[in-house]
């Protein structure tokens, strides 16, 4: 039988958030299924990966975390995607002690960038912190430069939530930084109602908005915004504003509207060509309506499944093309590179930032491009744009501290360690 | 004159000294699970379903016994938690399980607060409370860092985990006794309760209020009481659900959707029974794992999997339905009635005869 | 002065969108006495057939016809098989009951038409129209003018009609109807498939404005302190809670919700309703609660 | 003890409008109620079905009139044939449309619509013309003058006499062929229990309607019926016409309990 | 039997209106001690609704009761029952998903002592009161020749029966006035004198004033001391059974004035 390394994947294909999940997964286990039948696995180490349904609950992401933790048919678990903030919040503690890594991309607890504290946590690609600095500098970038930040007005509607507010600490950092006015304007779940808050909006007359939003407080958030003469492209959605099933609903009103983008949307790159090739023509996507291939929840799963396969790809260097456990998992996360070479190989130029990630900054990119609708499509508008790293690194290092000592873990010194 | 003579026909009062010895097999095997089932098991299955038996026994004390309605149990397990996250906190010196008596007694004053309402408001009206306290909880819990201590997820967990009186309760095993003992503990005064005086003042004002004042059951007092030790069980609940069994939690954990779960352990496990909140929860947590097996084993990874969550969903709900149609005094109704003793007989009737 | 009177108005407005959600529910409360926790799900499962239709290229009004056929079938369905057996049972076992039949139709729905979210045009322009100083929207007025149109004809249904007082005796009492010749089955029937097509209209408007999608199925939770304000038996009463619950929600988030750091709307409607039911314990229209010793 | 038999002589045409072969009643797929019964009631006759508490007199007529599924009851064996057809299994409501109405023990009436609404819905299955319905219940208030008074007032709030009077209206009103009453006479003033089973043997004489009376007042009902049935624990124990069952005191004895 | 002793109740000019349409108008009489007063009168004319205002459970519009010496305008139920005031319902009123022997033991509700805490801790007291509630409950269970239904669930009873726990109930805790709605209704001739004989024997042994509500005049003429006759609110009739039966407005107003016996 084949060599295979276990994933297990929670999942929402059914629920509240079933909308992204759906196209999530597909991707997800589209690019799974393309490695391992096209390219032959991993080194020849076939993804045995099996899906759980969460309805996106934290309880039921830990009961399938205990289920699954010990592994299956011999092979332990490398890691374990959470898919979830708040799962990644219930599970941090557990994870540790079971020497599990728990992969949360875009999401993730912001301080847990700092892997002396966290060695388990990944919050890859694009933390809560990055994706306010990077809105922040994008906007910088259309006013003409940071100086002209000083004196604006920009008002955050937020969910009103532990997601919703967990980008608070870094806009409060850049306000005070850049001399803008930082407005933050809550948004009770599930928000299908936001006229007071846009009314507040309409009087307080911010120049830019930041909607960090989600669900159907986005589309009823643009759809409000509309109504009250606020225009569309004056408002930058967050990632998890910014995809197709924020915009279409929102019909007319969306149009103009643009969303960081660490998942651009699209069908156009490199690997999607492979994909619709192998996999798509042959009948074995699991999408069930192809108009989606390219949506950008979908890129999330490819990007999501590229970046667990280059670590594995990372950890069987070092260790031998063999299942590996948590603990090399880390190590393989924690070695991750991908490099614009390898994006060129691995068919993801443009849909994926390059990436480096190291025991002390388990990020490794903090860059999204901007992309905007046009009422049919997503356009991309920027190349990359980084966060400010140097301005988040101490507040991201004093809350790591904190948790530290909260907790009683002394910081590894990942220098001293042998590899 | 007149004499009445009984005639009963069916067996009562037979077996009970096999009871006992299940009874005792029960609970040596309760005892010893830890050392039979796999860490996944315990962590995953028995300690939340038993956690999920004691929410039901809190619920069940209001809604089954009370008759009072409550979609609020996830409010009053979330004060709970949260209330034992701040005796940890901030009492580090407080024992656990004393920090664990003290939130549900914190809970047990917020669920009289809300209970108020009640000697006004009856029937699905008095929902409003209940969802009051939930949504206002969930925001309140949310807003005000204090609470989360400034946690930038909002979310908590015990600084030091699990210890009671310097034993470590954070393996699995420490969890389940922990977990064990509370519910073990609070099953049994609930058991009492129900069958003391205020047991019987509650039914009373469930079956029929305004009888129940006139024959002199201090109604108000009654209701209260029953508002305020529901909320101390859900609220210790409520903290072993979030310490004891997810490591953290944040409101979401305790959001409307537990609400309805709990009330739907009392329904399916019957109402007014306490054996009913462990069949329910026995249910309401088995059931999802089972039908995840089945599929897996019938189809593999083949079939579509959204569908096939959609196909699961269903099911569930059909098979809600097709219980409460059997057997609208639930589970535990049921099992009595299969084990036999229960069937076709006669009621004890009576006959009446006239000396000569 | 003009920003609260806009305030108001928004509110007043937003607030019949509620009540909308809350005449499905009344409907069948009156003639069931069942809580419907499947009101949203029908909603959902309304206006999901409705949009999957027309996406597949059916002319509207063939999809609507199709949209009300499935409805009266699926009536039909939950008068048999869940109504019909559980006749007579306590109102908590129905109120469970309905609990699973949204299990069954939320998993019907997405099962068959997708999780998608699908963007529905109802043609209704949303700009703000300009009433002097003060912003209306369009699209709440139509919804306002489509509750209101909705209430009369079912306030006329209820309380003229021969159906109308059949109906409200099943809800009283199931055996005593039956024992007189009223077909409990067909009248379940009927309203079932009444409260299916108030839940399309609602669906639809309410998809208009933030998409169909699993999340339709969420605006009970806004439609419940509109029916414990108005009173679950009175349509009249679904109405004015809308209305009472829409402006105090939009004032609430507005002048108070910043004192208490905003959000509060979730809980500001139950608070009140709360404070309503200590002055009339049945709603503002609802029927008290009859027991006589 | 004088009674009085004369009224109670209505003539039955010939022909078996219901009959009631073996059935057994099971409540709640547990409990026996009614292990064997059996009876008949010609066209237009008047028959008491009598026995002490708990003897399954309410039990068979709620078989009989359907309403034994609405409390979760079945009936596990036998026949019940109206006019020769099998309507075992048929909703109660449909049987209401033959002709079959059945007034509850404790009364039902609906509890908030008022009393003119309650007798409505008894009219209503007719399909009556406004002029016949006003006609009608004008006949209804004619006999119950205390209803007419109490039109508009919810029914639930009404006293426990009221309401069995507006039971019994809303039943005639469905103009039935064999009505199946329940204890009639509990808690109703003596002049208004006479002059029911004086409207009891007008309609019957009148419209030819059938009665079949549940009632524990075993003295007041054989007056009135042409026959009657004794059940004992589910069983029928005793049948035969009235006046000859009125005579035998063992039966009052035995079964009954009865003062001699 | 009419004592010279000042009256155990008397109601004085009692009003009672529902939204305007008067249930009781200026209705005034007295109960004396150890007796049984029958109340009857047409249904509607407002006797159970007096039943509930004497024990709070509806408000008066006018008018005092005075109860062993004490005015009161108005009765709370809480009060009446701690006042030693029992009652027994038109339409059985039990708690009916309790057990016999439950139903009877809740009727001692006030003089309950244990605490919470107590009863959930099983600690002596409590169980002490649980045994001498049981012990109570069985002893008037016995009276009633129910010991043996004590653990049935009142709702599979059948009518009669649950009559007389009703009964049972609202004598457990020895109430020095009884209020019975309808007792005998939906019982046979031989239960009809059994319960009636209870009550006679409730009424001499443990002293009992007794206010009963009863449409079998054959019992009510051979029950009570005193009927006080009732029609549209008002008193039609105030006096010893012996005179009322003949009296032609209660013949009219209530018996009827057919020949026909109906009462065995
Ligand atoms: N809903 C029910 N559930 C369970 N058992 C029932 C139910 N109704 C009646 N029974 C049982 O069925 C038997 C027959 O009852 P039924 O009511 O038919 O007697 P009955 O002759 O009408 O008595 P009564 O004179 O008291 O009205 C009784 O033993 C009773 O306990
Ligand atoms: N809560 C109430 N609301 C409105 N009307 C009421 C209420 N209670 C009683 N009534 C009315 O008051 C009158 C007296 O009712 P009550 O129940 O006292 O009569 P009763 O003498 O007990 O009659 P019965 O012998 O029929 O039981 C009735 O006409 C009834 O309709
Ligand atoms: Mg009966
Ligand atoms: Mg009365």
């Amino acid at each position: 039988a084949d060599v295979t390394q276990y994933i297990p994947l929670p999942t929402y294909r059914v629920g509240a958030y079933a909308s992204s999940g759906e196209l999530w997964w597909a991707g997800e286990r589209d690019y799974f299924r393309y490695i391992n039948e096209v390219e032959g696995g991993i080194d020849g180490v076939k993804l045995n990966y099996e899906e759980f349904e969460t309805e996106w609950s934290p309880d039921r992401t830990v009961e399938v975390y205990e289920r699954v933790k010990a592994g299956k048919d011999g092979s332990p678990i490398a890691f374990f995607f959470t898919h979830g903030t708040p799962a990644t919040y219930a599970l941090l503690e557990k994870a540790a002690a079971d020497k599990i890594p728990l992969i949360d991309p875009a999401g993730g607890r912001t301080e847990s960038i700092d892997g002396r504290v966290f060695p388990y946590a990944f919050p890859l690609l694009f933390s809560y912190y990055s994706q306010a600095s990077t809105g922040i500098n994008y906007i910088a970038s259309k006013v003409g430069g940071f100086e002209k930040l000083k004196g604006l007005k920009i008002a955050t509607v937020y969910h009103d939530s532990a997601y919703g507010r967990a980008t608070q600490p870094a806009v409060e950092l850049l306000a005070k930084k850049y001399g803008f006015e930082n407005i933050q304007i809550p948004v009770a779940d599930p928000g299908n109602e936001q006229s007071p808050q846009w009314r507040q909006i309409h009087e307080l007359k911010p120049d830019w908005v930041f909607l960090r939003t989600w669900g159907v407080s986005t589309v009823v958030g643009i759809k409000t915004a509309a109504r009250f003469g606020f225009p569309a492209d004056h408002i930058i959605g967050d990632v998890w504003a910014g995809s197709e099933s924020d915009v279409i609903p929102a019909g007319k009103a969306a149009i103009g509207y643009s969303a960081l983008a660490p998942y651009p949307g699209g069908a156009d790159f490199e690997i999607h060509k492979r994909l619709k090739k192998f996999i798509l023509d042959a009948g074995k996507s699991d999408l069930r309506d192809q108009k989606y291939f390219g949506a950008v929840n979908y890129n999330v799963g490819l990007v999501n499944a590229a970046l667990a396969v280059e670590a594995l790809r990372t950890g069987y260097k070092k260790f031998g093309a063999r299942p590996l456990d948590g603990e090399e998992g880390r190590w393989a996360f924690e070695h991750l590179t991908i490099d614009e070479n390898r994006l060129k190989e691995i068919g993801f130029v443009g849909l994926l930032q390059p990436i480096q990630i190291t025991p002390l900054d388990h990020e490794g990119g903090g860059a999204a491009r901007i992309q905007s609708w046009d009422g049919q499509k997503w356009v991309l508008q920027t190349d990359w744009i980084k966060a400010d790293h140097e301005a988040l690194r101490p507040l991201i290092e004093q809350q790591a501290a904190a948790y530290a000592k909260e907790h009683g873990i002394t910081p590894r010194t990942p220098d001293t360690e042998t590899n | 004159m007149s004499e009445i003579e009984l005639r009963l026909t069916g067996g009562i009062g037979e077996g009970v000294s096999t009871r006992k010895l299940t009874g005792i097999a029960v609970a040596a095997l309760v005892v010893s699970l830890p050392f039979l089932a796999t860490e996944y098991w315990i962590n995953a299955i028995i300690v939340p379903f038993l956690i999920l038996s004691l929410a039901g026994v809190g619920l069940n004390l209001l809604t089954g016994y009370a008759g009072q309605l409550s979609l609020g149990a996830g409010a009053f397990m979330m004060v709970g938690a949260y209330a034992t996250f701040a005796f940890q906190l901030r009492l580090p010196e407080l024992p656990l399980p004393f920090a664990l008596i003290a939130s549900g007694i914190v809970a047990g004053a917020v669920g009289f607060a809300f209970g108020f309402p009640s000697t006004r408001i009856k029937g699905f009206y008095l929902i409003v409370s209940t969802l009051a306290a939930q949504f206002f909880f969930e925001w309140l819990f949310l807003k005000f860092p204090w609470f989360y201590n400034g946690d930038p997820s909002a979310t908590i967990s015990l600084p030091a985990g699990l210890w009671a009186f310097g034993i470590d309760l954070n393996s699995p095993h420490g969890r389940y006794y922990l977990t064990l003992a509370s519910v073990a503990l609070l099953t049994w005064l609930s058991y009492n309760l129900v069958r003391s005086q205020t047991g019987r003042n509650w039914m009373a004002i469930r079956d029929m209020d305004t009888a129940a004042a006139v024959i002199g059951v201090p109604i108000l007092r009654a209701k209260l009481q029953a508002f305020a030790v529901s909320s101390f069980i859900l609220g210790i609940a409520g903290a072993l659900w979030a310490f004891g069994y997810l490591g953290s939690a944040s409101v979401q954990s305790f959001g409307l959707t537990r609400s309805y779960q709990i009330l739907f352990i009392i329904i399916i496990g019957g109402m007014g029974t306490i054996r009913g909140a462990y069949l329910g929860a026995a249910f309401v947590s088995l059931l999802p794992l089972a039908l995840d097996w089945l599929f897996q084993q019938l189809l593999g990874g083949h079939a579509d999997a959204g569908l096939l969550q959609n196909i699961q969903k269903v099911i569930f709900g059909i098979l809600i339905l097709w219980f409460l149609i059997k057997e609208p005094e639930g589970l535990a109704r049921l099992l009595r009635r299969q084990s036999g003793n229960f069937n076709t007989r006669r009621f004890p009737r009576l006959k009446i005869r006239r000396q000569t | 002065m003009n920003m609260f009177l806009e305030t108001l108005i928004g509110g007043l407005l937003a607030g019949t969108m509620y009540s909308l959600v809350a005449i499905g529910f009344v409907l069948i409360y009156k003639a069931s006495g069942v809580f419907n926790y499947a009101q949203g799900s029908m909603l959902l499962f309304a206006a999901l057939t409705f949009v999957s239709l027309t996406d597949q290229g059916v002319p509207v009004l063939v999809a609507l016809v199709i949209t009300i056929v499935v409805l009266a079938l699926m009536a039909v369905g939950i008068e048999r098989l869940i109504l019909r057996p559980l006749v007579n049972r306590g109102p908590m076992t129905l109120f469970m009951a309905t609990l699973g039949l949204a299990y069954i139709v939320e998993g019907t729905a997405q099962g068959l038409m997708g999780s998608q979210v699908k963007a529905l045009d109802l043609g209704i322009e949303d700009l703000p129209i300009f009433l002097g100083d003060i912003m209306i929207s369009q699209f709440d007025l139509t919804a306002a003018a489509v509750a209101l149109i909705l209430v009369v004809a079912l306030s006329l249904l209820f309380n003229k009609t021969r159906l109308g007082v059949a109906l409200r005796g099943v809800a009283d009492d199931t055996s005593a109807a039956l024992s007189i010749g009223i077909d409990i089955n067909r009248i379940w029937q009927i309203v079932w498939t009444i409260a299916g097509l108030v839940g399309l209209v609602a669906g639809l408007l309410w998809g208009a404005r933030q998409g169909v999608q699993f999340s339709l199925s969420l605006v009970v939770l806004k439609a419940l302190p509109v029916l414990i304000i108005g009173g679950f038996t009175s349509i009249t009463g679904a109405i004015i809670g809308g209305l009472v619950v829409g402006a105090a929600e939009s004032l609430g988030e507005t002048y108070i919700g910043p004192f208490l750091g905003g959000g509060i709307t979730p809980w500001f409607a139950y608070a009140l309703a709360l404070a309503f039911l200590f002055i009339r314990p049945a709603g503002l229209f609802g029927e008290q609660k009859i027991e006589r010793v | 003890m004088t009674t009085r038999s004369t009224s109670a002589a209505p003539v039955a045409d010939q022909g078996t409008l219901l009959e009631v072969s073996n059935i057994e009643v099971v409540y709640g797929g547990a409990i026996l109620a009614v292990a064997d019964v059996s009876l008949t009631i010609g066209n237009g006759e008047i028959v008491a079905l009598l026995g002490a508490n708990g003897a399954g007199k309410s039990t068979v007529l709620k078989a009989i009139s359907g309403l034994a599924s609405a409390d979760r009851a079945k009936v596990r064996r036998g026949h019940i044939r109206l006019g020769g057809e099998d309507i075992l299994g048929l909703a109660a409501n449909k049987l209401a449309a033959r002709g079959i109405v059945h007034v509850m023990e404790g009364r039902h009436v609906f509890p908030h619509l008022t009393v003119k609404e309650n007798l409505l819905t008894g009219a209503f299955l007719h399909r009556p013309s406004r002029k016949e319905l006003k006609r009608q219940l004008d006949d209804v208030y004619a006999w119950f003058p205390r209803l007419r008074d109490k039109q508009s007032t919810q029914a639930g709030l009404t006293s426990g006499g009221e309401q069995q009077m507006l039971a019994i209206g809303r039943a005639f009103l469905t103009q039935p062929r064999l009505v199946l009453l329940d204890e009639p006479s509990m808690g109703l003033a003596p002049r208004i229990v006479q002059e029911i089973f004086e409207i009891i043997v007008r309609l019957n004489r009148e419209k030819g309607t059938a009665f079949l009376l549940a009632e524990q007042n075993a003295a007041l009902s054989l007056a009135y019926a042409r026959r009657a049935y004794v059940l004992d624990t589910g069983r029928v124990a005793l049948e035969g016409p009235a006046a000859d069952l009125a005579a035998r005191d063992d039966l009052h004895r035995i079964y009954l309990g009865d003062g001699p | 039997m009419t004592t010279p002793s000042p009256p155990a109740l008397e109601v004085r000019n009692i009003s009672l209106a529902f939204k305007g349409v008067k249930a009781i108008s200026d209705l005034s009489f007295e109960v004396a001690p150890r007796e049984i007063c029958a109340l009857i009168g047409p249904n509607g004319a407002g006797k159970s609704s007096l039943l509930n205002i004497l024990n709070g459970v509806y408000v008066p519009n006018s008018g005092e009761i005075i109860f062993e010496g004490e005015h009161f305008h108005r009765m709370q139920p809480l009060e009446a029952a701690r006042r030693g005031i029992g009652r027994g319902f038109q339409n059985n009123a039990l708690f009916s998903g309790m057990s016999v022997a439950d139903n009877v033991i809740a009727g001692l509700s006030r003089h309950a002592r244990a605490t919470l805490l107590e009863e959930a801790l099983l600690l002596p007291r409590a169980r002490a009161e649980t045994r001498r509630f049981r012990e109570r409950a069985h002893e008037v269970l016995g009276l009633f020749n129910l010991e043996h239904h004590a653990e049935t669930i009142v709702a599979t009873l059948p009518y009669g029966v649950q009559k007389k726990v009703e009964l049972a109930r609202a004598i457990v805790a020895a109430p020095r006035l009884l209020l019975l709605d309808e007792p005998l209704a939906g019982m046979n001739a031989a239960e009809k004198q059994e319960i009636a004989d209870i009550i006679a024997t409730l009424n001499r042994e443990l002293k009992l004033t007794i206010v009963l509500i009863e449409h079998d005049i054959g019992i009510v003429l051979k029950l009570a001391h005193h009927v006080v006759v009732l029609d549209y609110g008002r008193k039609l009739a105030d006096g010893a059974p012996d005179g009322i039966r003949d009296n032609p407005e209660v013949i009219a107003a209530y018996l009827g004035g057919d020949k026909v016996e109906i009462a065995a």
